[in-house]
């Protein structure tokens, strides 16, 4: 249901591969069942006319990779942004991770992506093909002879049935048009937990971080995460450890690792999508967002390079952390 | 061979658990199955398998090797081993199955680690046929029958009934204790279920993907291959695939300051991370692609080349569905091993 | 799991120019409050990482406060308006996850403050006693 | 590891008194690293000193604890003990276990649990300190003094006395500050402007002294020994280097109808002025909000007047940029606005009156020159009632007037009414009081004979309410003493109004990043032993901005001021803080956030190539702080992401190592 075609895509890298504008292309790659891509960097055409893929599952934020790869090839690298992504770019820009001469931003719009779990709900195990159609995707298993006709709306990730915008906020070319910033309702599972008695959000989270497993997935996913040494692997942080021991340590990982990216996290919903234990991450820098757009005025990480991140900023008339419990249901 | 009827299932795990610590795949409040103990009111899920894989029984992701405990200058050396009693993994599927014999092979040789074997002591394995696998499964590959999986006990479900048979003295055992909550019986629906399952498996995407390329003294072959640029560039250098795999059994030991002492436990460790074996002299695998390749290399070459061949891997498909960025160990045996099965 | 009656450990972390000063005041005045309370002298409010209240926590502390120089009156002229949003940010995450609001407390207190430092330290302990150990963000293995 | 030595004070019984100092040396000896430990009577005091010194010695210790009062006490003392027996000063450690535990607890048993507490948190902070060696940074051997009142002028004359150059600046046209409107000083009766004139001309003549007369402090950055200052010297329309202060033009300037600030109003001058006849500078200044050539271009007589051609229209405000070693702030009092106090009818009646306007009224130079007469009416005064702590000691009014005590009300209304009896011995003066204060050498002598020998009316009792009513004022009151109520038909009404820092005060606090109390008053770096230094360093308090002071007592802090000020620009270098930020190159970012919340603007970014881990070279972008500009606040390391900015002397190690300790 993408509205931009994978034809298209590829034409585009490869053009801009043969004229010189870039040396190397960001893109997805084609894998075993249609839902399983990943994250390439393609230097040939013909490696791009083979496997660049365009789908419903292209769900990968390309921005952290420029950290690395950024000046990794002479010349430029091209690299696709759906809306979202480019948020996390520009806010990798203003804290000096990447040179932006060094890359050659394309943005394409995005119509939300798949989440292959809701799918597997709906049309259950052995899933051999997927095929966009029209707004459903055609879904064979091994266990059905004809082919499930799911709606694309309802097998959509999470982050995207609450996308928080479709416009580009930063790209060299952009492809098919822009959009605009939506008036999402990423907030409401927020409020409905706030809106819960501590006993039942610490039951929640009890629950939710029991799982977690501590595969470092979602930080090494984070485009916000892009320290030289992240403390949790810095042995002189004294909160290095590879795995938790106990429930304090799962709190402690994720209440630092949020707090690091507070302020920072353009809420792209990578964390959640790459975590084995699906433990909704999101929801912690969401609640981060949430209350800096309360306490400081509304605030979009990424949406300007250069912007000054409200937790390395103040006013005189800031609220005192006591006010922060008291303040009454403030509307976001 | 002996059966009992689906809807009383529960009283088998209600007599089990009397004396023993049961543990099976519950659904979780995410839907995900998770090993859980059994207790009345949970019931065993019917997802083809878990997220985490049942090695964390006897190998868990943290266990206290042993207290010190200082007072003032003093120091006291505290025995906390917690591995004591019996207990039960119940529906364990054939790919984890195997997974344990991957382990033995590992913890059981010289030098024996006492902690982990006391732990397989202890556990006593229901295995259970799989009726219904997926995309992801390739556990032909390696040659294991996912219809007929190995264990103390051996059990099978229908739409029905579920059927057991003990392989192992532990589990005899076993199936005295359920003796007379089960009824001898024929092997036929068993055996009726095992054909159906297989016509499947042949079908399964994945089902003529060959190790054979791979195995002992291929180190060679495979080590400086150029593909290994091109497979690891995006990989993102987290856990996830060695931490959801059933046979990685990397660990690293640590001491845990408590204030009053010193807490010295062993954690997995994976070798895909930066910090992995870290020495004075900084780190072996001085980049991702060398720390990507170490983990492949091990379970299809280095891992067969000291274990008469057989593979370090057992196909259960976990990092197929968990890898952040899909890559995985069946592109990288395609890739690598030349073989595209169409 | 302690047998002993519970008195509840509290850390108080304190600007060296304001609020330490104003500890020490509290001392000059006889001026007392529960030795539950344990303070550690940081140049400024802003030098307190979140990292050492979760340690505080792990380690078995029932309440933290930290306590600078009044909003403007910042030795280091800002460095309280960024502990004010830290605190701020960091404490309605613990109230996020669950963990008693009432443990953690900013105080702005000033190096003539001594009687509002003793004030606050009485009412604070009163506060945390009231809830408790800790047992929300406790490290068992800390507690053996 | 460490040799640490752990060293316990008594402090006499302030310690011992609630602590088993014994019990506390014992429990450290265990702790991790101590290889000696002891207790002392005295550790400040050269034997105690000594015992530290000689246990350095004979244990070789790498460093040391002491359980002691606040750091902010003996840190300093114990650090240059240390140096002293060859150990770096930054490897002592306290344990406050006077201030912050003898003196809060009460039983030995819990007072003792603490202090041991206390030190193992020292212990486990220096077993992880490194020695640290300050940065230098040169003193740039000039002063700055804010305001040009008594305080300011005294300290200035003393600095430049000792041979460094001083700034006064002051806001007003002409230093000389609220002394200059006094008519009579207490206990003495001698003139004001005869004692105080005299230091004007010298500060005007001294080589070294400069005055920015109508300029007001801008900006002020860097830190002690290096200020830069920003001054405005605003537009006065009159060229300084050029006017004679012949008062030519104030004569001829036809805007005549202008309220005197020099006389509270009480009468007029013209757009162009000089505020009194000894001003220092004497040059005229013109009001641009009166005069008439600025406003509308038309007049221009002053400038056909001026026979030196002083006058410039065009004139511009000026920033004058200036470096500076150290800075005094003397900035002065003002009496609280009346506006508030309607029980006394300020408002209502030109005959009610405040302390300072009398002194006007009764000075020569005043608007009656100096003959005493009511405002309304210029008739003289038969009945004059004084009211004393108007605003002052109220903590019921503590919205329109202050809790504290203005000081200086008691003598000079008994000066008041003395003068007044004194030259109008037909007049009654009464003086309403709540207590009548006198310390001071001579005060209640003066006091005793303004009742004694010139008849003064002193009551006991605060005045209720006053109501004009015909040419009277209705005077209602209480006698506290005979407990009766008075009715007094007064000519006349003198209000004691409380005094406040003046309001330019607080701005100047926040620019200076100098500490005030609730009150405005700057607060000193120690109330008894550092009364003249404000906790900011390089920054000095002298006269009424600290506090209510009469002239003796500013003249005399004024000295002291001037004495540090002279003490720090004597020095070449001088040795910083060496407890600053320092950022782990291999884990910067380089992501700018601690860089955004200096409040110094201390770090800055360089490229540099780095070796990377997989052996290629890459060139990353990293912070760097400057020693000589960070003032150690540490919000940098909390700013950090990937913990790369650290604090040297609160090493996130170090404090988590107490917190550690604490938590046990």
């Amino acid at each position: 249901m993408q509205k931009i075609t994978q034809n298209q895509l590829v034409e585009k890298a490869v053009s801009l591969l043969t004229d010189g504008t870039v040396s190397a292309v960001l893109g997805w790659k084609k894998g075993e069942f249609d839902y399983d891509i990943t994250p390439a960097v393609f230097k040939t055409a013909d490696e791009i006319k083979e496997n660049f893929v365009w789908n419903d599952f292209c769900g990968a934020n390309f921005s952290k990779y420029l950290v690395a790869q950024a000046g990794k090839h002479e010349g430029k690298i091209l690299v696709f942004l759906k809306p979202c992504d480019t948020y996390s770019f520009n806010q990798l820009l203003t804290e000096h991770r990447f040179d932006r001469e060094k890359v050659y931003a394309v943005g394409i719009p995005c119509e939300g992506m798949a989440d292959i779990a809701k799918v597997k709900e709906l049309v259950g195990d052995g899933i051999v093909s997927i095929e966009a159609d029209g707004d459903s995707l055609k879904v064979s298993t091994l266990y059905e002879d004809a082919p499930a006709l799911v709606n694309a709306k309802d097998v959509m990730a999470e982050r995207c049935v609450n996308c928080k915008s479709k416009k580009h906020v930063a790209y060299d070319e952009l492809m098919g048009e822009d959009g605009i910033v939506l008036e999402s309702n990423r907030f409401d599972e927020v409020a409905r937990l706030e809106a819960m008695t501590p006993d039942e959000r610490f039951a929640f989270w009890q629950n939710e971080l029991s799982r977690c497993i501590r595969c470092n997935a979602c930080r090494d996913a984070c485009p916000a995460c892009t320290c030289e040494k992240c403390v949790f692997d810095n042995p002189a942080s004294s909160v290095e450890n590879k795995a938790p021991a106990n429930s304090f340590e799962e709190k402690m990982f994720h209440i630092i690792r949020a707090f690091h990216v507070a302020g920072r996290c353009t809420d792209c919903g990578e964390c959640s999508r790459v975590c084995p234990q699906n433990i909704p991450l999101h929801l912690l820098n969401r609640k981060f967002i949430k209350d800096i757009n309360e306490f400081y005025g509304e605030y979009q990480a990424g949406a300007e390079v250069g912007l000054r991140a409200p937790l390395v900023d103040y006013t005189t008339e800031d609220l005192e952390p006591g006010e922060v419990f008291d303040r009454g249901d403030k509307d976001a | 061979m002996r059966k009992v009827s689906l809807d009383s299932i529960n009283k088998v795990f209600g007599k089990i658990s009397e004396s023993n610590k049961l543990y099976l795949p519950v659904d979780g409040s995410d839907g995900v199955a998770v090993y859980t103990e059994w207790s009345e009111g949970k019931e065993w899920s019917n997802a083809l398998n878990t997220v985490r894989s049942p090695k964390d029984f006897f190998f868990p992701q943290v266990e206290n090797l042993m207290e010190f405990k200082t007072s003032g200058k003093n120091i006291e050396l505290v025995d906390i081993r917690d591995e004591k009693e019996d207990f039960v993994i119940f529906g364990v599927r054939a790919c984890d199955v195997r997974s344990f014999d991957i382990l033995d092979r590992v913890f059981l040789s010289d030098p024996v680690d006492s902690f982990y074997a006391s732990r397989r002591e202890h556990g006593i394995i229901v295995s259970v046929a799989c009726s219904k696998p997926s995309e992801t499964c390739f556990c032909t590959t390696f040659g294991i029958d996912a219809t007929n999986p190995a264990g103390d006990v051996t059990a099978w479900k229908t739409e029905d009934s579920v059927y057991f048979k003990a392989n192992t003295e532990k589990g005899e055992a076993f199936m005295k204790k359920i003796e007379d909550l089960t009824e001898e019986c024929d092997d036929s629906a068993v055996t009726a279920q095992k054909e159906k399952i297989a016509k499947i498996m042949e079908k399964l995407p994945l089902a003529n993907l060959s190790a054979d390329a791979f195995g002992g003294g291929k180190t060679d072959t495979f080590f400086n291959a150029p593909e290994w640029d091109e497979l690891s560039a995006t990989c993102l250098g987290c856990g996830t695939c060695t931490f959801v795999c059933p046979t990685c059994q990397c660990y690293d030991i640590k001491d845990f300051n408590t204030g009053n002492g010193v807490i010295r436990y062993r954690c997995w460790d994976s070798c895909m991370y930066s910090e992995f074996t870290k020495m004075a002299h900084g780190n072996n695998r001085i980049s991702q692609k060398e720390r990507f390749r170490q983990r492949f290399m091990h379970k299809l070459v280095y891992y067969p080349e000291n274990n008469e061949g057989i593979f370090g891997c057992v196909g259960c498909g976990r990092c197929l569905a968990k890898c952040p960025i899909s890559m995985n160990i069946v592109k990288v045996m395609k890739k690598i091993g030349g073989n595209k099965s169409e | 799991m302690q047998v002993k009656e519970y008195k509840p450990l509290i850390v108080a972390f304190c600007c060296n120019w304001c609020s330490y000063a104003g500890a020490d005041l509290a001392g000059n005045n006889r001026l007392s409050y529960p030795a539950d309370v344990k303070i550690i002298r940081v140049p400024c409010s802003c030098r307190v990482n979140p990292m050492f209240i979760l340690r505080a926590f792990q380690r078995g502390a029932d309440g933290v406060i930290i306590c600078g120089c009044h909003p403007g009156d910042c030795h280091y002229t800002s460095g309280n308006y960024y502990t004010r949003r830290r605190m701020a940010a960091l404490f309605s995450m613990l109230d996020f996850l669950g963990i008693e609001k009432e443990r953690t407390r900013v105080e702005w207190v000033s190096a003539a403050e001594g009687a509002k430092f003793a004030a606050t330290m009485n009412e604070f302990a009163e506060t945390v006693a009231s809830l408790g150990e800790n047992k929300r963000l406790e490290d068992l293995r800390c507690k053996r | 590891m460490q040799r640490v030595g752990v060293f316990v004070c008594w402090c006499g019984s302030n310690i011992a008194g609630t602590v088993d100092v014994h019990a506390v040396a014992e429990a450290l000896k265990s702790e991790p690293g101590v290889v000696f430990s002891t207790d002392y009577q005295y550790m400040c005091s050269q034997a105690g000193q000594d015992i530290i010194k000689q246990a350095i010695a004979e244990h070789n210790l790498t460093g040391i604890v002491v359980c002691s009062c606040s750091p902010r006490m003996h840190e300093a003392t114990f650090r240059k003990t240390a140096q002293a027996a060859g150990l770096n000063p930054y490897m002592v450690e306290i344990a406050n276990i006077r201030e912050q535990c003898s003196w809060v607890h009460k039983d030995m048993l819990t007072g003792t649990e603490k202090a041991i507490i206390l030190g193992k948190a020292a212990v486990a902070k220096v077993n992880l300190n490194t020695p640290l060696t300050p940065g230098e940074s040169p003193v740039t051997k000039r002063a700055l003094v804010i305001g040009g009142g008594i305080a300011g002028i005294q300290t200035a004359l003393d600095i430049a006395d000792a041979g460094f150059p001083v700034d006064i600046v002051e806001k007003q046209p002409t230093i000389g500050g609220k002394m200059a409107q006094l008519d009579k000083t207490f206990p003495t009766l001698d003139c004001a402007a005869c004692i105080l004139t005299p230091k004007m001309v010298d500060v005007a003549q001294n080589e070294k002294i400069r005055i920015f007369s109508y300029s007001e402090v801008e900006e002020v950055g860097g830190f002690v020994g290096n200020f830069d200052v920003k001054i405005k010297k605003k537009a006065r329309f009159v060229k300084e280097d050029i006017c004679t202060g012949c008062g030519a033009c104030v004569e001829k300037c036809p805007m005549k109808k202008n309220p005197n600030e020099f006389n509270l109003g009480m009468d007029n001058r013209p757009a162009i002025y000089i505020p009194f006849a000894q001003a220092v500078p004497k040059v005229a200044t013109i009001d641009p909000n009166a005069c008439n050539m600025l406003k509308n271009g038309k007049c221009g007589l002053c400038a056909r007047v001026c026979a030196a051609g002083a006058i410039d229209y065009t004139q511009k405000d000026e920033i004058i940029e200036e470096k500076y070693g150290a800075i005094v702030v003397a900035t002065g009092f003002n009496p609280i606005s009346m506006e508030k106090f309607d029980e006394f009818a300020y408002n209502q009646s030109k005959d009610v009156i405040t302390s300072l306007e009398f002194e006007r009224l009764t000075n020569a130079a005043g608007p009656s020159a100096g003959k005493l007469i009511r405002p309304s009416d210029g008739k003289h005064p038969h009945t004059i009632v004084f009211v004393q702590c108007v605003g002052s000691r109220c903590d019921a009014c503590a919205e329109k007037g202050k809790e504290y005590c203005s000081k200086i009300c008691c003598m000079y209304t008994a000066k008041h009414a003395m003068l007044t009896r004194d030259k109008y011995p037909d007049t009654d003066v009464y003086v309403f009081y709540i207590d009548v204060r006198t310390p001071g050498k001579n005060f209640d002598e003066f006091y005793r004979r303004a009742v004694e020998e010139f008849g003064v009316k002193y009551v006991k009792g605060m005045v209720g309410k006053v109501t004009p009513e015909g040419d009277k004022l209705k005077v209602q009151a209480s006698d506290l003493l005979s407990n009766k109520q008075l009715h007094i038909d007064a000519d006349l009404v003198v209000l004691a109004a409380a005094i406040e820092p003046d309001k330019s005060a607080r701005p100047l606090a926040t620019m200076l990043t100098a500490s005030m109390d609730t009150n405005d008053f700057f607060t000193e770096a120690h109330p008894k032993l550092r009364p003249v230094e404000s906790p900011t360093a390089g920054v000095f308090l002298s006269g009424a901005c600290q506090g209510p002071k009469d002239i003796p007592e500013t003249v005399s802090q004024a000295g002291a001021a001037a004495s540090k000020v002279i003490g720090l620009l004597a020095k070449d270098k001088l040795t910083g803080n060496p407890c600053i930020a320092s950022s782990n190159e291999l884990m910067c970012n380089g992501c700018s956030s601690c860089e955004r919340v200096c409040p110094y603007g201390a770090i800055t970014y360089v490229d540099k190539e780095f070796r990377m881990p997989d052996r290629t070279t890459k060139i990353r972008r990293v912070a760097s702080v400057n020693p000589a500009v960070c003032q150690g606040c540490g919000a940098c390391t909390v700013a950090c992401p990937s913990g790369a900015m650290d604090l040297k002397g609160f090493a996130n190690s170090q404090i988590i190592a107490e917190v550690d300790a604490i938590c046990k």
